[in-house]
């Protein structure tokens, strides 16, 4: 297909990215690290998690390595949402990619003033509403564990940010489609669907958890089968909401797969712990896959995987 | 830093190690001892994970100029793997990672404590500081006689050595610890470097702050990146006016700390342990001398 | 230690087990393949998931391989219950393993009748009970969905069954501890945990799904430490109840890991499938294990994980 | 039935195909056409299931005695490493699986259409057929010259030979099914053998029923055991009386099938198929229903 015009440029709904490749939260540094982390592919990153108060985070070893994952607890260590802003926040927009700051908070009040407190700031492209319930039981039920909890907080930031607001939602969350739903008729602007799940593991040589934390999130290419589903079917009912994937994306071909699924960008965070370079291989990828089909562009294979119209199935019961 | 595709030199059994010379001009040219490189495992493996090993040997001069060494005991599957790579493969490697040893200023008298791998790190380390005209005494240890890394390297670059094993299959029986008092009140050890287990890091810490010297280890603690992405291998730090601590990232603030500042019981708590600020608060602790 | 009896027996609460190695279900055949599967050191062994009537199961293909991972849907292709009885139960008991029927259903009364016909049945070790959402819907909701749902299923089929019932709940099961709460409650002798969860691959080069069922559910070592996690928090509360955990199991390490985690037996499922000695040698590690730490079997190690006293602790926040 | 760790004798590149033969009595002696293999991975890979691959040598007498032969395309994961493989390394292989082609009784003239790697498993049967007195046609074929496998031998053992590819780079331009007609009235086919990809087997059931020609396919289709044991592989097969069909396993009950009891459009269904949505809206994509 001689004439194609290729781009790997996505617009999430008003936000342009030069590619669908986006730096996960928590695996893009502080903005002083530089050096090997490649960033010429990255279509967009999002920060380390931030609350109100620092934290140290969760005691040590903080990863531990499993089958073709990576499982993870490092306990939002950050230095507080006004050191971020003072310190921080400058060196990572420096960078020229958009960014988006994840916020995390223990209560509803944590999350709603720390997206007050970014309605002022410049250089954001958007808040990324991190939704693991870390926070404190509230009537008995632990924060953030139903749809409701979690709607509750999206549709409170969404309210009063002038900032377009994803919220992060885990797949390992009760009634997935129902609160990805629900976050966007409160408001949310997009998604991510986050294929990391809670996950344990045991030295069983010492007798004890491999991660101080006990239990971690796992990531990486063992959880992809789980961010695909998600995605594909959140996008199916939602195909007009912007739709990020994250979990186990590595290659290009991952990459095409969640497009494929309805994701309109992926993120991508194990994969550029261990190879700094991995976005631009995966837009090398994407473009190789794109040429090969004659399509332009990433929205042109976002949500194409074939599959029947709903009712011309037939059970093969 | 860099991240270099690196061919293998060449591989050699070293007692219970493998050592591995890399041609890594771009690494070698900058290594300084404490420093460590990043070693990317192959696609198609269920490990993923980088291994990181602290750079035995950077050659800038002479027939090996731009070569890169470094050691490991082939026990889990990463090692393994990098245990069975042969002469003329390549590897993706980063380096040199992390913050080197600081050499003294004034002083001059410098007391080196490694065990197991540890001894690589710090053989590199006596090199630069002879080359810098200090004094080098070692206390080197391991399991056995073959846990020991290249005693005979070690004698060469140091003053005196106590060389002690496990089992006592090489020099004294004990662990390298145990030497230290005598050792330092002989030597008249003014600086203290150490390398390899957690305790012994700890003994020399608690060692040197009641005898008053100034100290420098290197810490190991797991990783993912190695380049200071994703605060995976903390350490808890007091901080220079005491006012509390950080959780410092070993791969890019250390791996080298003064063991002064290093929160030896919240960090090595045996079983995970969510630890209370310490009542009396933090301790306040000069900062590296020099 | 010397004088240490050795053994890998095994009681799930009078349930006499010769090792903890059980062949979970959908993996063990019908009795009829016979040859390469090494059956010397199972413990017991699950029947595939049997329905009342027969299903032909899911349009191919039916597996995926994923990274660490397999990707099933077999859509519980079985010959119904009589059918079962009559040719294929004799066969597999004739092993002179320890089976565990395993029964599936799309309603209640489904699962009652299943239940209610196997009371006569000789040879049976007992019933395990799949909990998946297979069913229809009842009510606008999802059978099965629910820990109402799953409870009230297993009280059923519990209550009329004189063989003990172990109910095989999801990890991906919302609200697991109150289910397995809730079903230990209503009845059941034991409990399985099930780390495979629901996936989806998608062939990038045909733009398809990778499995004929759209999704199947993920098994392998990439599930493990789900199944850890979830067997650590089941076990912890519910540590008087025989607790078998399936999902990521291929060597003695991981079998150890998961009885340190709280498990009481472990299920075996695509291990065996692509290694059909899988069980011995696991059997081979576990041994190796206890002499080395001078153990005398497997319920020494049981829930042996070391943690803190709950209490003792502080948020690291 | 038997697992063996088997050792490798040799390798070679066969066109696009690697081939390895191994040694491996207890198979070899038991091995019968349109029966295969399956070839485990290593340990630590990301990719755990066998390979299966059909046998097309197994030599129970001469110098070769106790070897087995199979080819494949290095394209995916599996066959990639397998490729690397080199003689003398281990294999742990599966075999013979399956149920192999039937021989016929009465009949003599043999027709023989295999595409692709399809031909490794139909020489095998070619050189069997004509042990047993009957006479062998042959029509193979491939993408390009270089995928049509080992044509000289494919020669040796029939008749009269049929060569298409794909770009006309051997033989005629086209695939080996267009052929068939001709090629079936011109050698006055009895019965019809067929491996190689769908539409193949399927092209060649449609044939042969409208020609009233027995006809016996070898498939593939996606395995996880290869023994039997998790109906993973199954093919949708009219039973006998016409009753309705079962899903058949391929690794068991196969992968030798009588095409005219397949049903195709029911296997190769290029979309999935998918529930209707349910009342309440939400999609039950999540699991298949039975
Ligand atoms: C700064 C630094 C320097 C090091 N230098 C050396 C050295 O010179 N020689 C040497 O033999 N080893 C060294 N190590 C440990 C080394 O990185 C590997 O962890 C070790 O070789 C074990 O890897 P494995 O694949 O064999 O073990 P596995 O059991 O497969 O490892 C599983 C995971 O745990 C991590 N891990 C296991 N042990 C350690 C450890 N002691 N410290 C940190 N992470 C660990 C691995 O990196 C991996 O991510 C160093 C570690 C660090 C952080
Ligand atoms: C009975 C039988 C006989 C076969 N004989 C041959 C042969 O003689 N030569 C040959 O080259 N190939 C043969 N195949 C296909 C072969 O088993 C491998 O699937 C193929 O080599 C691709 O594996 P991979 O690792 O390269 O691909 P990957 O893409 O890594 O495979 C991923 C998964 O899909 C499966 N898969 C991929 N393609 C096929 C396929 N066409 N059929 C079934 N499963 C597939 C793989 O086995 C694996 O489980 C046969 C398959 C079967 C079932
Ligand atoms: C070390 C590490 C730290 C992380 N920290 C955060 C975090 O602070 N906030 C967050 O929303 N996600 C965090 N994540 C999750 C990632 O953003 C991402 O959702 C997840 O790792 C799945 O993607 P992957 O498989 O590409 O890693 C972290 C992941 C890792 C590996
Ligand atoms: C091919 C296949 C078929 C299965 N069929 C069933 C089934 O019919 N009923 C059931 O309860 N579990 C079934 N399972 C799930 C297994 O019993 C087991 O719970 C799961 O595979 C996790 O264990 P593993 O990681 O050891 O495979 C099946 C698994 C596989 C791989
Ligand atoms: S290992 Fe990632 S920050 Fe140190
Ligand atoms: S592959 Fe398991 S039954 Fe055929």
């Amino acid at each position: 297909m001689a004439g194609v015009k290729r781009t790997l440029a996505v617009d999430l709904g008003g936000i342009a990215l030069s590619t669908p490749l986006v730096a996960a939260s928590g695996t893009f540094g502080t903005g002083r690290e530089g050096g090997l982390l490649d960033t010429r592919r990255l279509g967009a990153a999002v920060s380390r998690s931030i609350t109100l108060a620092p934290r140290k985070g969760a005691p040590s070893p903080r990863v531990a390595e499993t089958a073709s994952g990576l499982l993870w607890s490092v306990g939002l260590q950050n230095p507080g949402i006004d050191a971020f802003l003072a310190d921080e926040l400058p060196r990572l927009t420096r960078t020229g990619i958009p960014l988006f700051v994840s916020i995390a908070g223990s209560s509803l009040e944590e999350y709603v003033r720390l997206a007050s407190v970014l309605q002022d700031v410049q250089g954001i492209a958007g808040i990324e509403v991190y939704l693991r319930g870390e926070g404190e039981a509230q009537e008995g039920e632990p924060f953030l564990s139903s749809a409701e909890h979690v709607v509750g907080v999206v549709g409170a930031v969404s309210r009063l940010s002038r900032l377009p607001v994803v919220a992060k939602l885990p797949v390992s969350l009760a009634d997935l489609v129902e609160s990805a739903r629900g976050c966007v008729r409160a408001g949310a602007h997009g998604l991510t669907i986050d294929g990391s799940a809670p996950g344990m593991a045991i030295d069983t040589a010492r007798l004890r958890p491999e991660v101080g934390a006990i239990s971690g999130f796992l990531s990486g290419p063992a959880v992809r089968p789980f961010t695909v589903r998600a995605v594909f079917e959140v996008a199916r009912i939602l195909p007009e909401v912007p739709i990020l994937a994250a979990g186990g994306v590595w290659t290009g071909n991952d990459a095409v797969e969640l497009l494929l699924a309805g994701a309109w960008a992926v993120e991508m965070g194990t994969a550029l712990l261990v190879d700094p370079s991995a976005a631009t291989a995966a837009a090398d990828g994407i473009l190789g896959y794109l040429k090969h089909k004659g399509l332009a562009s990433p929205a042109d294979i976002r949500g194409r995987v074939r599959i029947p119209e709903p009712g011309t199935g037939e059970e093969a019961g | 830093m860099r991240r270099v595709r690196a061919e293998i030199l060449s591989t050699r059994r070293v007692g219970v190690y493998h050592s591995l010379t890399l041609v890594a001009p771009e690494i070698a040219e900058r290594a300084r001892p404490g420093q460590f490189v990043g070693i990317a495992m192959p696609a198609g493996r269920s490990f993923l994970l980088r291994r990181f090993y602290f750079i035995h040997q950077a050659s800038r001069r002479g027939g090996w100029a731009g070569t890169l060494e470094f050691a490991f005991e082939p026990d889990g599957v990463g090692a393994e793997w990098l245990g069975s790579a042969r002469a003329h493969q390549f590897l993706d490697v980063m380096g040199p990672l992390g913050r080197p040893f600081a050499f003294p200023r004034r002083l001059t008298n410098c007391l080196l404590v490694a065990e197991g791998h540890g001894t690589a790190a710090l053989t590199f380390l006596a090199q630069e500081l002879r080359a810098r005209g200090k004094r080098v005494d070692m206390i080197v240890g391991g399991a056995t006689e073959e846990a020991v890394f290249k005693p005979i390297e070690v004698k060469r670059v140091s003053q005196t050595v106590a060389i002690l094993t496990g089992d006592g299959s090489l020099g004294t029986k004990g662990r390298p610890v145990e030497a230290l008092p005598e050792m330092a009140e002989h030597v008249g050890a003014e600086v203290v470097y150490a390398a390899g287990p957690r305790e012994l890091l700890r003994a020399v810490a608690e060692f040197c702050r009641e005898h008053r010297i100034p100290a420098q280890v290197a810490v190991e603690e797991r990783m993912a990146c190695g380049i200071g992405l994703c605060f995976a291998c903390t350490v808890p730090v007091v901080r220079k006016d005491g006012s509390g601590y950080d959780n410092l990232r070993a791969c890019v603030e250390g791996p080298v700390f003064n063991p002064a500042r290093v929160l030896w019981d919240r960090w090595m708590a045996d079983i995970p342990r969510m630890l209370p600020t310490p009542p009396g608060g933090s301790p306040v602790v000069g900062s590296w001398p020099g």
